[in-house]
């Protein structure tokens, strides 16, 4: 799905991404790990369109795609979330997934003075295509709030949500464990699960938790100073020395012990 | 409710003009408070739904009023021949010249961009100036006390409205291309700079309306007064009101004016509430919740603020066409940043952020109180120095600082308004 | 949003009029400058806390009540938006609070301002945004040691012994740095201070594994060194493994507190809030 | 019944704004005239003349046409005196004296523009168009021997028709101007414009601006640079302010501005001293005589009405018949009472022109020993 | 000869009255650029603070001339600008306290604290425009020269005189003096070093002990001052009306944001871009050009680039391409 050839991203001197190369295969569910500062928000920032490249390319289903801009991309079928939930916060919930699908009849201004029927009738296409979402995230009830209201967890099921208003290729998951509460971050865990089986999306899931990362991923990448340092099962990952070396420590064994 | 309420009250206020003053000065009142009411609108659109901070108003309004020029007055033809061509070819050229940098810079790389670019850019220059200004000297030359310029294309007025909202949208264009495209929103003050250019290019462009000289005499979309005083039925029409013919036939002008002007008003508030809510308006207000998301979410953020930012000018280009068919001159000189832009931004803070109808109420509200705060700081002043002893210095001081309390009066509405009602006296929803 | 009409900005993001950039959110409760005479108890508590953000808004916390002891780890769990954050800035003074009371030491300083509590041996590190981003690791360190009249060189030299990857980048403008590296200023800022109390609002959320463990150990390495430290954590498991006491909050309410090993321990907990 | 005994004349100067340093003379001036015919008392059969005061601005012309139109419709004025700058002079003519049919006479409008503007024979000017002011400065410069120039203007109407006027006749008379560059008043900084004009050179600066404005700054960067040490200038220079602030350093200037050396004038400055007010002031003459010119046309047509008395202005200011002085308003109005006719002369030695403009007769100034004088007429 | 005749033309017309003017809006961009930096929004009431700094220093100098009181050659205004401070620092912390603090109690966002200075000018103009009046007004006296145009030739010889203001020399000092001052204080001094801390994370400072409210009091009083004395310094060389102090915002803010926003460094390299640009690209080279070159290729144009009128276009134009070239102006935005 998505390729990314030789990336390099840098801040004045300092090498963010330095020559990064992957893979993310259709249908899979991507982790992506590794040391505070390897450069993995930077990465995701690139391929997502919010950075421009220094240099290399980033390919989407075969098409080139570098340094495109993020509503372009999103057209395009790539998504992304936001570690920190990027709610629509003075609008209502339901609005809030309403406003995504791109398009819409009722976005064009002429359409809004001379096509007040067709609005109608894809407006409440919509509104029912929403409802639907926010069953699936079982807050339908929240339906009217504002979304700026609701919890943190909360705001983080809608942005998942949004991705569900539309036929999404590939969404860019940046830490959705960060912070979430582990009851609701198991929730969290079978939406994209049945996201993936259900509707076949693609994921890409920056996450720390490896507890979380075992269950969801399937393959890991690991970066490290701006580069892929490897690339396996979870299982393969918590073996690679290199791995255990830079990120994961020794700790882990004593972790594991306890829990 | 409180919109009734409201505009009743500024309502009341006109009419109470038009009973303790003149009827003549409440229409005057008005007819200048539904084109502030325009403007109101215009950067409404701006501020109130995308978050745009327009400080260049009065740059807009002066296309406007130079449509007006460009529009309605009658082509002289005396300078069409000494130098039209050669204006329009200088233009055409001008504008060859910067397309032409702009390709060679998109073209090219290394060190043959700057140097290339910065060639292009000067050779072009010095064969613009060698064609224009030749052109411009002979059009100005052409009886420079009454013409001097190229004049218009002699249509009728009513044409030249639309035609100044295209001239300012052309103008949000550039700007909008320019300043919302860079890596940060750097609005403010392109807006700010860009009207300062407009008011200097009016002034020193002779050849295109004048300059400081200014065009009088417009042409009117109304009848003028003295051809109505000299038609008799008009004057059996207003004796039958108990009105002499003069009184009647101003005040009969002034309400056609008004007519149109409120046309104007209704239907650019009715589109821009349809447009507010619908999936245009929501997505608007995405953008302006949380513009990366938008972003992310597949909304094209800075065309979003390109297209308002567009339209908003637009309106404020139709409300300075209107102002200056209204005032049947255009007086470049008189176009002051408190004034046109300053001013505008009180209506909208006041009425209400946001909220069409408050901008409107705002653009009303605050017009009459800059006209009518001076008779009243008058009162205020004699009831102040009344105790004092005549001829005192402080007593002729505080009268003779009347008509600066028009300023401080203004700044204290907004701080009040802002403080105790943040969102404006009709808050949005 | 906060639907505060003064913090409506419509959006508007122009660089060449605003500067978002750094802009507080706290609203420092609080007008005395000394400490009231309170009562026994343990060293630092907020006892029965009820409040909420701004004048009006609805109240968060509802009778809250946490505590720690002199060189002792509290751990305050919960879900999302149950107030842990709110019950930490209420106990800091950055909110006001309209029943109940803050102790320390004994004394009563709940009508203390931030800055005076800093001075009566309170250290704070935020969720969020808690370095200066603009100055440098050093300048970090010593605006943590800015209420402090005496040579502050030797705390310094103590933090860079904590956190060795801050003296290499000591010149370094700390915005410059990753999550773990900034993190470990953040603490590094707070110690400076040489708090009596450390309070720290989720340390280790977006931290890799090994610097969490890292950190971990040196939080126990300062508590240790006779500092009481009161921290949130979503990492409920390791923090309550390391915690004298644990308090669970509930929509701003006690829900369970005992030692870390029993609330690690109670089936309900676990099962509710520390996913299974 | 005391309504047909009241005259009111509205007074419309730009009492803040550019010219605010002149406008109280001359609106002082006005009301000389207006208190002399109220207390002759025959005017109208003892009418009484007061004056009604509104703020022109000088250069807003929405809040200048909004006074004026207080002024007609709420105040009920018989005649409008002013308005003093060209701009809002063309605006408050279209939009209000012609729909209301009100004679207005502006003392200082100077505008070659105006001339041409429709109004219906009821617009008039006691002063007259730059394009003579702009011969007239050109001329002196001619005669002394300076034949080549920079020119800077204040940006406006006025200071633009000065200098396209003073230009036109100064190169029809051989000389040149090196550069004509405007100023803009109230800027911050003239550096660019003394940079330019000194570079482009020439025998002497002429400046066409405002002494309280932009003018000012100008002649003081060209003085401190040492770009030019010849001046000249026209009638909005011409101030004391001037000498107050560059007091010898401009000595040997050329300065232009409308006056007379007829009998009036000093008999004006007279009256106007007694008075408590500055009678050499400019345009305070003109001012003088636009509102004896408006007052006796009410004599001579027996009716305050605009529409009855606009086209006596014409006989009441030129020949033939008996030449009237400042002061003799009074009897002005006695011959014309008894059918007699008059030559009105006043302050300034009025004539005036078809399209109902003053002929025209300028003071020549200089600076001498820190003082302004006057050195001829023309 | 030829050629340091040219050079001293040029001085004469282009850098030394650039400089000077330059100086006038570094300080009061420097002053714009500390309340971005630290407080968070673009002042639209810098230009009148001004206004008020100046004018309160006139009516001082005017009582001082009055009792006859004089710094010889210098002039009086010197001495009144302490109480000039004191005035504007006065007004600017009265209207903190009424009007701005509730903004910051509130944690409103900054484009409100930007309209509410818009109020802020309106009511400022109006007071200024009521206590002094609207019109020009000069105070200064004293030696107007260091060495005029007139004796610059009858010394040198030169065709080209050289004149230099007694107040161009004391405005470029005292720009130097100020921002020396000002970068110590910053960089060095505890108080500086807080409020850098606060201009960069508000609630962190807050946490480190640091006193917002004296951070905020010391910078109006370093923003009062800093525009007193720009105001002062421009109205000695020109001359003050409160109008063209308003005017003056456009070119600081201007200069400002060409420097970079924020950064004290760059308010001093953005106000002398704007004034030579202003100075330099609408001069007409003529007269240097007449000296510089051999006969044969000597201009018979003037050699101007873009006439007078457009001048404040050239700064405009350089401001956009500043920025697009440099997103966050010549030195980066934001240091302070
Ligand atoms: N705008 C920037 N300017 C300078 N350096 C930057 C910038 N953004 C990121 N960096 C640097 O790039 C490196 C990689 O940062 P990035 O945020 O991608 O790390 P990360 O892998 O996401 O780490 P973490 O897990 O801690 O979030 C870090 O050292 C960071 O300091
Ligand atoms: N500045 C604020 N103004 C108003 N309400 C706020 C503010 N900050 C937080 N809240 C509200 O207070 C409640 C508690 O928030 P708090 O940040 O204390 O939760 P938390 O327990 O720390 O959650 P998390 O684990 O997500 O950090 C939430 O409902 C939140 O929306
Ligand atoms: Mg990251
Ligand atoms: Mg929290």
């Amino acid at each position: 799905m998505i390729e990314v050839k030789n990336l390099h991203r840098h801040f004045g001197g300092f090498r963010a991404v330095d020559g990064a190369s992957l893979e993310i295969e259709t249908g899979s569910i991507t982790g992506l790990v590794g040391p505070n500062g390897a450069g993995k928000t930077t990465l995701f920032n690139v391929v997502a369109g919010v950075l421009p490249p220094t240099s290399g390319q980033v390919f989407m289903a075969g098409e080139d795609i570098t340094g495109l801009p993020p509503h372009t991309l999103f057209h395009k079928g790539l998504l992304r979330t936001f570690q920190i939930a990027h709610e629509f916060s003075s609008m209502s919930c339901r609005e809030n997934l309403m406003m995504v699908p791109g398009g819409q009849t009722g976005e064009t201004l002429w359409n809004t003075w001379f096509g007040r029927k067709r609005i109608a009738d894809e407006e409440r296409a919509l509104r029912a295509k929403a409802d639907e979402v926010l069953e699936f995230l079982t807050i339908e009830h929240l339906a009217d709030h504002k979304a700026g209201q609701v919890s943190g967890g909360q705001k983080k099921l809608l942005e998942l949500g949004r991705t569900m208003m539309v036929d999404a290729r590939i969404v860019f998951l940046d830490e959705v464990g960060a912070g979430v509460n582990r009851t609701l971050l198991n929730t969290i865990g079978d939406a994209i699960i049945r996201l993936n089986k259900e509707r076949g999306y693609t994921f890409c899931m920056i996450e720390h938790d490896m507890d979380f990362i075992g269950r969801l991923c399937d393959p890991v990448i690991v970066m490290a100073e701006g580069k892929v340092l490897s690339k396996g099962t979870i299982d393969e990952i918590k073996a690679d020395e290199r791995v255990i070396e830079a990120y994961l420590g020794t700790g882990l064994k004593n972790k594991e012990a306890v829990g | 409710m409180r919109t009734v309420l409201l505009f009743g009250a500024v309502a009341c206020l006109i009419l109470g003009t038009g009973f303790l003053q003149s009827w003549n000065s409440a229409l005057l009142i008005l007819n200048m408070g539904l084109i502030s009411a325009v403007m109101a609108l215009g950067v409404n659109l701006q501020w109130g739904l995308a978050g745009l901070f327009n400080v260049g108003v009065m740059g807009f309004v002066a296309l406007g009023g130079l449509a007006v020029v460009l529009i309605s007055m009658p082509p002289v033809g005396a300078a069409w021949q000494a130098g039209g061509g050669g204006i329009l070819l200088g233009l055409v050229l001008g504008a060859a010249t910067i397309v032409a940098a702009v390709l060679v810079w998109a073209r090219t790389s290394g060190k043959l961009r700057g140097w290339g670019t910065a060639g292009v850019l000067l050779i072009g220059m010095v064969i613009y100036r060698m064609v224009l200004d030749p052109s411009v000297e002979a059009v100005e030359a052409v009886d420079p006390a009454l013409a001097g310029y190229l004049g218009g294309l002699g249509l009728p007025v009513l044409l030249a409205w639309p035609v100044g909202g295209v001239l300012a949208a052309g103008a949000a264009y550039v700007i909008g291309k320019t300043a919302l495209g860079l890596r940060s929103d750097y609005l403010a003050i392109a807006t700010l700079g860009i009207a300062e250019i407009v008011i200097a290019i009016l002034k020193n462009e002779d050849w295109l309306a004048r300059g400081v000289k200014n065009v009088i005499g417009l042409p009117r979309p109304v009848p003028y007064e003295v051809d109505l005083q000299n038609d008799p039925a008009f004057v059996e029409r207003a004796a039958g009101f108990g009105l002499d013919a003069t009184t009647a036939s101003t005040i009969y002008v002034k309400i056609e004016y008004g007519l149109l002007f409120a046309a104007v008003l209704i239907v650019l508030l009715v589109l821009s509430q349809l447009a507010l809510n619908s999936p245009w308006g929501r997505m608007m207000r995405a953008i302006r919740d949380n513009e990366t998301a938008a972003r992310a979410m597949g909304k094209d953020v800075t065309a979003r603020h390109l297209q308002v930012f567009i339209l908003g000018s637009a309106i404020c280009g139709v409300a300075g066409a209107m102002m200056t068919t209204l005032d049947g001159q255009l007086t470049p000189g008189s176009y002051q940043p408190l004034r046109y832009t300053f001013l505008i931004w009180v209506m909208v803070i006041v009425g209400g952020s946001g909220n069409n109808l408050g901008a409107v109420l705002g653009g009303f509200l605050i017009w009459f109180l800059w006209v009518q705060v001076e008779p009243m700081g008058h009162l205020l002043m004699s009831l102040i120095t009344a105790g004092m002893a005549d001829g005192s210095w402080l007593k002729a001081h505080l009268l003779d600082s009347v008509q600066h309390m028009r300023l401080l009066t203004m700044g204290i509405i907004l701080l009040l308004v802002l403080r105790l009602n943040p969102r404006g006296l009709l808050p949005e929803r | 949003m906060s639907g505060n009409p003064y913090q409506d900005d419509r959006g508007n993001k122009d660089a060449s009029i605003t500067n978002p950039h750094g802009q507080g959110t706290l609203i420092a409760s609080g007008t005395q400058v000394r400490p009231m005479p309170g009562g026994d108890g343990p060293f630092l508590i907020g006892e029965n806390m009820t409040g909420g953000y701004g004048k009006a808004g609805p109240d968060i916390l509802h009778g809250c009540t946490i505590a720690v002891e002199k060189g002792e780890i509290a751990v305050i769990v919960g879900p999302n938006g149950a107030g842990k954050s709110t019950a930490m800035k209420a106990v800091f003074g950055m909110l006001d609070l309209r029943e109940g009371r803050v102790l320390l030491d004994g004394e009563d300083i709940t009508q203390l301002t931030p800055q005076a509590r800093v001075r009566y041996g309170m250290g704070f590190v935020p969720q969020t945004s808690n370095i200066f981003t603009s100055m440098t690791v050093e300048e970090n360190l010593e605006m943590g040691a800015f209420i402090r009249t005496d040579d502050f060189r030797k705390t310094m030299e103590q933090v860079y012994e904590l956190f060795p990857i801050l003296r290499e980048k000591r010149h370094q403008a700390a915005g410059e740095l990753s999550g773990g590296q900034r993190q470990q200023v953040a603490v590094g800022r707070a110690l400076m201070t040489q708090p009596k109390v450390l309070m720290l609002d989720e340390p280790t959320a977006g931290v890799s594994p090994i610097v969490m463990d890292e950190l971990f150990d040196r939080i126990i390495e300062v508590a240790r060194t006779g500092i009481s430290i009161l921290m949130v954590e979503q990492n409920a498991r390791q923090a309550l493994e390391i915690a004298d006491k644990g308090y669970v909050l509930v929509q701003g309410a006690n829900g369970y507190s005992g030692t870390g090993k029993d609330l690690l321990a109670n089936p309900d907990v676990r099962r509710s809030f520390l996913g299974g | 019944a005391s309504h047909s005994n009241e005259i009111k004349m509205g007074i419309i100067l730009g009492f803040t704004g550019p010219i605010e340093s002149l406008t109280p003379a001359m609106a002082a001036g006005a009301e000389m005239a207006i208190t002399e015919v109220s207390e002759s008392g025959k005017l109208l059969g003892g009418a009484t003349v007061s004056a009604v005061r509104a703020d022109s601005t000088c250069v807003d012309s929405a809040a200048a046409t909004a006074a004026a139109e207080r002024l007609i419709t709420s105040d009920g004025i018989s005649a409008m005196m002013g308005p003093d700058c060209s701009g809002v002079t063309g605006a408050v003519l279209a939009n209000v004296s012609v729909p209301n049919g009100m004679v207005m006479i502006s003392p200082s409008a100077t505008s070659p523009a105006l001339s041409a503007a429709e109004d219906n024979g009821l617009f008039f000017r006691t002063a007259p168009s730059d394009a003579r002011q702009g011969a007239v400065l050109a001329g002196i410069m001619i005669e002394k021997g300076i034949t080549s120039a920079a020119v800077t203007y204040t940006n406006n109407d006025y200071g633009k028709g000065f200098a396209d006027a003073f230009q036109a006749a100064y190169e029809a008379a051989g000389g040149s101007v090196t550069l004509s560059a405007p100023h803009e008043d109230g800027k911050a900084d003239y550096s660019a414009e003394v940079g330019a004009l000194a570079s482009a050179g020439g025998d002497a600066l002429v400046v066409l601006g405002y002494v309280d404005q932009g003018g000012a700054g100008v002649i003081q960067g060209a003085l401190d640079t040492g770009a030019f040490d010849m001046f000249a200038m026209g009638d909005g220079m011409i101030g004391d302010s001037l000498v107050e602030r560059f007091g010898d350093d401009i000595a040997g200037m050329i300065g232009t501005a409308p006056g007379s050396d007829n009998a009036g004038a000093a008999m004006f400055a007279e009256m106007a001293t007694a008075a408590g007010i500055d009678g050499t002031s400019v345009y305070a003459g003109e001012s003088y005589d636009a509102a004896a010119l408006m007052l006796l046309a009410m004599a001579a047509a027996g009716s305050k009405e605009p529409g009855d008395y606009q086209s006596k202005i014409f006989d009441i200011a030129n020949a033939p018949g008996e030449q009237i002085l400042p002061g003799e308003l009074g009897k002005a109005i006695d011959i014309l009472a008894a059918g007699g006719d008059v030559d009105y002369q006043g302050a300034t030695g009025v004539e005036l022109v078809e399209p109902g403009e003053a002929a025209g007769s300028y003071a020549e100034f200089t600076v001498e020993g820190g003082a302004l004088t006057v050195v001829g007429y023309r | 000869m030829d050629l340091l005749n040219g050079v001293v033309a040029l001085a004469n017309f282009v850098l030394i009255p650039a400089i000077a003017y330059g100086s006038q809006l570094a300080l009061g961009a420097l002053g714009v650029t500390l309340i971005y930096g630290i407080l968070r929004f673009s002042n639209f009431a810098h230009g009148d603070t001004m206004a008020v700094g100046t004018m309160v220093t006139v009516l001082a100098t005017w009582g001082l001339q009055a009792m006859g009181v004089s710094l010889g050659p210098l002039p009086t205004a010197l001495l009144a600008i302490p109480i000039g401070i004191l005035g504007a620092t006065a007004l600017v912390l009265l209207t903190d306290k009424y009007v701005y603090k509730f903004y910051r109690a509130q944690k409103a966002k900054p484009v409100i604290l930007v309209i509410v200075s818009m109020g802020v000018m309106f009511i400022y103009n109006g007071l200024t425009r009521i206590i002094i009046g609207p019109d020009d007004y000069r105070f200064a006296d004293g030696e107007r020269f260091v060495i005029s145009a007139r004796t610059f030739r009858d010394m040198t010889g030169l065709e080209e005189g050289l004149a230099l203001r007694t107040t161009q020399v004391i405005t470029v000092i005292t720009a130097i003096a100020v921002v020396a001052a000002l970068f110590w204080f910053l960089n060095k001094t505890r108080t500086g070093k807080s409020m850098r801390a606060f201009s960069d994370n508000e609630d962190l400072a807050l946490l480190s002990g640091i006193n917002p409210e004296r951070v905020v009091l010391v910078t109006w009083l370093i923003v009062a001052s800093l525009a007193t004395v720009a105001g002062v310094l421009y109205g000695l060389d020109k001359s003050f009306k409160a109008f063209t102090y308003f005017q003056l915002l456009l070119p600081i803010f201007a200069a400002a944001i060409v420097g970079g926003l924020g950064n004290p460094l760059g308010a001093i390299a953005g106000g002398f871009v704007i004034a030579f640009s202003e100075v330099g690209i609408t001069y007409a080279w003529k007269k240097v050009l007449v000296y510089m070159m051999p006969p044969a290729l000597e201009p018979d144009g003037l050699v101007q680039i873009l006439s007078t009128e457009y001048k404040f276009a050239v700064s405009f134009v350089i401001l956009v391409i500043v920025l697009l070239f440099r997103p966050t102006g010549l030195f980066r935005g934001k240091s302070i």
